[in-house]
C-alpha cells in the first residue's frame, strides 16, 4: 500500500481499467502524449498504445458525441473533459444523447459504458472559468449517474466501480486536492459502490452533509464545534445522482438537524433537493431547518474568492445557528 | 489524408490575394438522366438484375408508405409523420451498396434504407403507434425507428447529434477489427450544427471508417439552402477537413449507388471517412405538421417533379428489360394492402405496461424509480378510468 | 380589447417591441418569411424588413452567440430556439457567455438586452425530445433571468418586460397553450413586473404553486378540493430566475402546507429550490411537509405521457396527504 | 459570395471520382523574408515611418512585458500568465491596419493588439493584479483583459465562444450603419470548436463585416496541428463556407499588415466575413502552467527562433533606415523600468470592497444577492483575520 495523491490515484485507476478491460479507451484534450494537463492520464499512450490513449481535437461536444458513440458500439470509452467549466459544450451531447440513448431506445443501444472524468471546484485562484461545481446541472438528468471522490482512495475505488458501471458515470475530480490530498491506496483491484454515501463521522447533534472537497472543510468546521461540546455526523455523499437519500434521512432522524455544504452557487445547488427530500422524508424528526452553506449566486469571483468560499467558518456559524434554533 | 498540418506543404506566394468564391468548382456524378438513360461518357454499376429490382421495389415501397401514413395521419390515427418523397434514391441506393454489417446512423428522412435493411411492415407500424411490439418501447415519437438486429441506430430528434457518433462508432468498429463501416446520414440543415463540425473534423484527424451522407435536398424546414450556407453547398466543407469527398445527383439511384460502393471500399481500406453530398429535393412538406406552400412555389416543385428518381430509374430498369410492369402493378397493390392491414392491426396493440414507465432508464431500476413507479401504479389504480390506456393492465 | 390566443399575444408584443425600438432584431431557426413553426413571429419580416427579422442557419449555440455579440454591440437581439428541448447545444453560449458577460467585464459589456424566446413542456404527445421543461437547470445560473407565462395576457405583458430589462431574459412559453389558450389582451403597450409572483386565487388551508401551463393544473385540482372543503391558495410564480420568495412564504406563512407542481423531472427541478428555500423561512409555521407533485425521474415519455404528468388528479391526492397528514 | 446554393451551380461529371486531398493548395502571403528583405516580387505595403516604428515598439513592447511578467509569475507575484512570443507581429501587425471604431474580439494571446490600441502599462497590471483600479473588477485570471474605451472586448477564457459573438457584433455594427469592422482573433485549435462552425458560417450567410483572424502557432497546449486537423490548416476552410480567405506568413509584419488591411477594406465594402489564417510558432509555453519540453523539441523551437518577427522586423527597419539603435535600446530600457515601477505599485493595490461580490450579476442587485451580500459582511466582520484582503475595508 502505497501513500498517492489524487492524481496518481485516478492514473493507477486508468492503469487497472485498461489493463483489464481491452476495450478501454482513454481521450480528450492533452490527454495523449503529454498525459493530460494536470497528468491524469500519464503514460497510459506509452502502455496502451495511441489508439487506446489519444488526443482529441479541441471540441467537447465532439469528444462526448465520440464517446457516446463508441460506447454504442461497444467499447468503454473513458473521456476527459479538461475543465468542468468547460463542460457545457458537451451539454446537448450529455443531457440529450448520453443520457436518454438506452431509454429511447427500449434498451437496444445505450452508452453505459462510458466514463465522463472532470476535474471541478474553485480553491486555486481559478476566477469564474477554472473554479466551477456543475454538479447540479447534471442531478437533474435521469439516465446519468453523478459520482464525486473526495481523496485518493475513494477517487481509485469509485473511478474503478463507474468504469464498470452498466450506465454513464459522470465522475467530478476536486482539482484543489489533486496534488493537496495524500492517504493510503492499494495497490490492487478494489471498487467502492456507486450510490452509496458513506458516514465519516458519527455524532448526535448535527448531520453535516457534503461531497468532494467540501468534505474536508466540514470536517473542519465539526472539529471547530466539537470545542463548543457539539458532535456532528459528518457525510460524504459520494454519489450526487442516484444519492443515497437513505443514510441521510437516518442519520437527519437520529440528529434532528442537517445541514449541507457544496461550493456552487446556493439555488438551484444540489443542496436544494436533499433539503427539500430530506423535510419531506423527515419532517417529524427536524428541530431546526435545514441549512445550506454554499457559494454565493454569483459567477464564481477571483479577488474575492476567499469571501465567496462556504468554508469552514460560514460552517461553523451556521452550526450554532442550527443548535440555537 | 491527415499528412497536412501547420506549415510543411505551403507554398510562398508574395501577392496579396484574397481568395473568393470560385476557387472550388465541385462537380456533380450523375449517371442516369431524368429521362432514365445513362449519360454518354458514364458507365452503369455492376449491378445485377435482382438488385435492381430491389432497389426499385424499396423506393417504391417507401413512396407508398409515406403516402399512406401521411394520409392517416390526416386521419388522426398517428400523430406525426415524416415523408422522404422524391429522395428516396439518396437513401435507398446508398443503402444498396453497404453491407448488413455497416452501421446505419440515419437522420430522420431515410426510412428507404430500413426499409432496404427489411424493416417490416409491421415493424414500421409497431413503431408509429408506440405499441408494446416495438422494440424501442413506444417513448419516441412515430419515425424515430431503431432496431439492432439490422445494425440501425435508433433515430434521435435532437439534429447533428449523430454525427460525431458516428465518428465514434466507426471507431470502434475499427478497433474492434470489424471489417464493416458506419453510415451518417443527415441534411443539409443538420450540417450548420456544431456538433458536424467536430465530427467530421474527429473522423478524420482519427482515422475512422465512415461514410458522411448529406441529403442536400434545398430546405430545413422552410429555411432554403442560400439561408442556410453561402459556400458551395456541403461537398466543399470536406475538403477544408482533409475528407475525401464527393457530390451526386441524389434523384439518381445509379450515381448514389456507385459513389457509396466506392467510398465505402475507400473508406475501409483507408480507415478513413469520405463525404457524400447528394443533391435532392424534398417533394413532401417537412413533415405531416408542415404546409410548404408557406415559403416556396409550385411551380418549384413541379420542376423537381421531373427528376423523380422513381420515373427515372424505372425507366432505365425498362430500357434494360429489367422490369415486368403487370408484376410491379402487383407488388404496388399487394404492397398497398399489407400496409393498410398492418396498420389495422398495429394499431389495436396496446402500449407498454405502466411499470415499464421507469424501464431504461438506467440498466437497473434505482430506489427512488421504483418509489416512483409503486406510488403511480397505486394512483392510477385509484383513478383507473383517467389512464385508460395502463389502468387496465393493473 | 380582443381575445388573442398565446402565439397572437407574443406575436402583438413582438410588433410592440420592434415598432417601438428600432434596434430590436428577432431571428432564429424558421422564423423569418415563414414567421416560425409555430407562426410566433408571422408577417414580423414584412413588417420590419430582412435585416431585424430573418432566419439563420440551423445551430442553436451560433443563434445564441451571435445574440450575445449582438447585444453586447449595443442592438435588442429577441432570439428564438425553435424548442426548448433544442436549446442544450446553446448551453455553454448562455451559461459561460449571456450570463457571465456583465460581470466578467466589470459592467463594461452586457447582454443585458438579449430575450431568448423558447416554447417548452409536454401534454402535446410529444415525446422526449419535444416536451422538455428545462427551467430548473437555468435556475442554477446567476445572471440571468427565467420567465414564464401562464396564458396570453401574462406572455404579452411579460415578454414586453423581458424584451425591455436590463438584463439577459430566457422567456419560455407553454407550447401546449399556444392555440389552447385564449383570453382578453389589451391593444395598448403594457408590462407586467419580472420578479413578481401572482397569488392567482386566495385561500386559506393549503398554497398551490406552479408556472406556465401547470398553473391549470393545479387550479382543478383546487376546484376538486373545494368540494372537500378545502380552501387552497394559488400562486403563479410566473419568474423563476430571481424568484419571489417572499410572496410565496407570506402565503405559506398563512395556509401552513406548501404544494409545488412542475412537469419537469423532481429530482433536482426547480420545485427543489423552493422547497428548501421555504422550508428555512417558514419552519416554524409549516404543518405538514412541503410536497412536491412533479414529472418523473425519466425522459418524457409518448405513450406513458398521461401517466407521467403531474395532472390534477395526482395534485389532488397530494393535496388531500398535505391536509391529512 | 452567398450566391451559391443547392444546385444551380454546379456542373456535371459522369466518372466517379472521390476528390482527395490536393485539390486545395493555399499558398501564404510572405513579403518579408526571414533576413528582413523584401521578397523578389513582393510589394511593401503602404507603411510611413511613425507606424512602422510603433508597429515595431509594441512588439518589442509586448515582448518585454512578456519577459517581465513570466518572471513575476515565478516569483509568485502572480499566479498566471500566458506570452505571446514569436506570435507578436501577427497581433499587433493585424491591430496596425484597423481603424480605432472597429471592435477588437480575441481569444487571450493578443496583447500586442491590446497594446498597440494604446493599453497603459498600468492597465496591464491593474487587471493582472485584479485589484480595484482595472475595470474589470478583479473578476478574472490574469490576461482577460478588456477595455471598452478601447473598443477592446473583455476575454472570456471558454475558447472558441468569441466567434459567433463577432458575427453578431458585427451584423450590429452595420445595422446601425457604423463604418468600422469587428476582427476576431483564435487559435487553430479553437477552430475545432463548434463555435468556430456556426460562427464563421453565420457571418457568411447573415453577411457581417468581421474579419475572423486565426493564429495558427501550431499547437494547442500539447496538442500539435497534425492532431487537430488533417485538412490544409483553416484556411482551407474558408472555403467551404465561401469565405473570402487568406493565408499569410504571421511571422511578417508586413504580410500580416497587408492582407489585413486589404480584408479589412474588402469587408467593410462588401459587408461580408474574411478569413485570415496567420501561420506562426508559439515560442512561449502554453502558459505559466505548462512546460513544453515534455511534448515538443528544443531542435524544433530553434527553426522557429530563427523567423523571429522581432529580429526581422527590425532588419527591414534598419534597411529603410527607419531605426535609431540608440533610441531603441533607450525605449527598451525605460519600458523594462516603466514595468516593473507599475508591477510594484499595482501589486500593492487594494482588491474592490467586499461589496462588490454581488454587483454586475445583474444591472442591479436583486433581493437574494443583497441578502447574500448582507451576510457576509456580517460574517466577515466577525472574522476579519480570515478574509484580510477585504475586512479591513468594513
Ligand atoms: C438541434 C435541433 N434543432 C432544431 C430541430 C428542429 N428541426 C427538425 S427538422 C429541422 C430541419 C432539418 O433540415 P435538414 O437537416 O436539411 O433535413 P431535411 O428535413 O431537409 O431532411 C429542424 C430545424 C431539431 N430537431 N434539432
Ligand atoms: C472550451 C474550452 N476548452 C478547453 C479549454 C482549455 N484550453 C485553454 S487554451 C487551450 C489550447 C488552445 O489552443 P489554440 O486555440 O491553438 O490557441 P494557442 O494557445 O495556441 O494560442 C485549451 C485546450 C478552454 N479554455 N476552453
Ligand atoms: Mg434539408
Ligand atoms: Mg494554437
Amino acid at each position: 500500500m502505497a501513500k498517492l495523491n489524487l492524481l496518481q490515484a485516478i492514473n493507477q485507476a486508468l492503469i487497472t481499467a485498461m489493463t483489464e478491460d481491452e476495450k478501454a479507451v482513454v481521450f480528450g484534450e492533452d490527454v495523449g502524449y503529454f498525459g493530460g494537463v494536470f497528468r491524469a492520464t500519464s503514460n497510459l499512450q506509452e502502455k496502451f498504445g495511441k489508439a487506446r490513449c489519444f488526443n482529441t481535437p479541441l471540441t467537447e461536444q465532439g469528444i462526448i458525441g465520440f464517446a457516446n458513440g463508441l460506447a454504442s458500439q461497444g467499447s468503454t470509452p473513458i473521456a476527459e473533459i479538461q475543465f468542468g467549466d468547460y463542460i457545457f459544450p458537451a451539454f446537448d451531447q450529455i443531457v440529450n444523447e448520453t443520457a436518454k440513448f438506452r431509454y429511447r431506445s427500449g434498451g437496444q443501444f445505450t452508452c453505459g459504458s462510458l466514463t465522463i472524468r472532470t476535474p471541478y471546484g474553485g480553491g486555486i485562484s481559478g476566477g469564474l472559468y477554472h473554479s466551477q461545481s456543475p454538479e447540479a446541472f447534471f442531478s437533474h438528468v435521469p439516465g446519468l449517474k453523478v459520482v464525486v471522490p473526495r481523496d485518493p482512495y475513494q477517487a481509485k475505488g469509485l473511478l474503478l466501480a463507474a468504469i464498470r458501471d452498466d450506465n454513464p458515470v459522470l465522475f467530478m475530480e476536486p482539482k484543489r486536492l489533486y496534488r493537496a490530498s495524500v492517504c493510503d491506496v492499494p495497490e490492487e483491484d478494489y471498487t467502492i459502490p456507486l450510490g452509496k454515501a458513506e458516514v465519516v463521522q458519527e455524532g448526535n447533534d448535527i448531520t453535516l452533509l457534503a461531497w468532494g472537497a467540501q468534505v474536508e472543510t466540514i470536517k473542519k468546521a465539526a472539529d471547530m464545534a466539537l470545542e463548543d461540546g457539539v458532535s456532528c455526523e459528518i457525510i460524504d455523499l459520494r454519489s450526487i445522482l442516484p444519492w443515497d437519500a437513505q443514510t441521510v434521512a437516518e442519520s437527519v432522524m437520529k440528529t434532528g438537524r442537517l445541514l449541507i455544504n457544496h461550493e456552487a452557487p446556493i439555488t438551484s445547488g444540489f443542496g436544494s433537493e436533499i433539503a427539500a427530500r430530506i423535510q419531506e422524508q423527515c419532517f417529524l424528526y427536524l428541530e431546526a431547518p435545514i441549512i445550506r452553506v454554499c457559494g454565493l449566486d454569483t459567477p464564481y469571483p477571483l479577488a474575492h474568492e476567499k469571501e465567496y468560499m462556504p468554508d469552514e467558518f460560514k460552517t461553523y456559524e451556521a452550526i450554532k445557528r442550527a443548535l440555537n434554533y | 489524408m491527415n499528412d497536412r498540418n501547420h506549415l510543411d506543404h505551403v507554398a510562398l506566394t508574395h501577392e496579396v490575394k484574397i481568395i473568393e468564391n470560385g476557387l472550388l468548382e465541385i462537380t456533380m456524378l450523375a449517371i442516369l438522366d431524368p429521362d432514365g438513360n445513362i449519360y454518354p461518357g458514364a458507365t452503369a454499376p455492376d449491378i445485377d438484375k435482382a438488385l435492381a429490382e430491389k432497389i426499385y421495389h424499396t423506393m417504391v415501397y417507401t413512396r407508398l408508405l409515406d403516402e399512406r401514413m401521411v394520409a392517416a395521419q390526416r386521419q388522426g390515427r398517428i400523430s406525426f409523420y415524416l415523408a422522404s418523397t422524391g429522395e428516396e434514391a439518396a437513401a435507398v441506393a446508398s443503402a444498396a451498396a453497404l453491407s448488413e454489417n455497416d452501421m446505419i446512423m440515419s437522420q430522420y428522412r431515410e426510412q428507404g434504407a430500413l426499409a432496404f435493411r427489411g424493416y417490416t411492415t409491421d415493424q414500421f407500424m409497431n413503431q408509429m403507434f408506440s405499441n408494446r411490439l416495438d422494440p424501442n418501447k413506444g417513448r419516441q415519437m412515430p419515425i424515430h425507428y431503431g432496431d439492432k438486429a439490422l445494425n440501425f441506430m435508433t433515430i434521435s430528434s435532437p439534429l447533428g447529434t449523430q454525427i460525431p457518433q458516428a465518428a465514434g462508432y466507426a471507431y470502434g468498429q475499427k478497433l474492434a477489427g470489424k471489417d464493416a463501416v458506419t453510415i451518417c446520414y443527415f441534411g443539409e440543415g443538420a450540417a450548420s450544427e456544431g456538433d458536424f463540425h467536430a465530427g467530421v473534423n474527429m473522423a478524420a484527424v482519427l482515422n475512422c471508417p465512415v461514410i458522411f451522407f448529406c441529403r442536400n435536398n434545398g430546405y430545413a424546414i422552410s429555411t432554403p439552402a442560400a439561408e442556410q450556407f453561402a459556400g458551395d453547398g456541403i461537398a466543399s466543407r470536406g475538403i477544408g477537413y482533409g475528407v475525401r469527398t464527393i457530390r451526386v445527383d441524389g434523384n439518381d439511384p445509379l450515381a448514389v449507388y456507385s459513389a457509396t460502393k466506392q467510398a465505402r471500399a475507400m473508406a475501409l481500406e483507408t480507415n478513413q471517412p469520405v463525404l457524400i453530398e447528394a443533391m435532392t429535393y424534398r417533394l413532401a412538406a417537412h413533415s405531416t405538421s408542415d404546409d410548404p406552400s408557406g415559403y416556396r412555389s409550385k411551380n418549384e416543385e413541379d420542376k423537381w417533379r421531373l427528376k423523380d428518381p422513381l420515373t427515372r430509374f424505372k425507366q432505365w430498369l425498362l430500357s434494360k428489360a429489367w422490369l415486368d410492369e403487370a408484376a410491379t402493378e402487383q407488388f404496388m397493390q399487394q404492397t398497398r394492402s399489407d400496409i393498410l392491414a398492418a396498420l389495422k392491426t398495429s394499431e389495436q396493440v396496446a402500449v407498454n405496461p405502466l411499470a415499464d414507465i421507469v424501464e431504461d432508464v438506467y440498466a437497473e431500476v434505482p430506489w427512488h424509480l421504483k418509489e416512483q413507479r409503486d406510488a403511480l401504479i397505486a394512483h392510477v389504480k385509484k383513478y383507473p378510468s383517467k389512464y385508460p390506456k395502463t389502468s387496465g393492465d393493473l
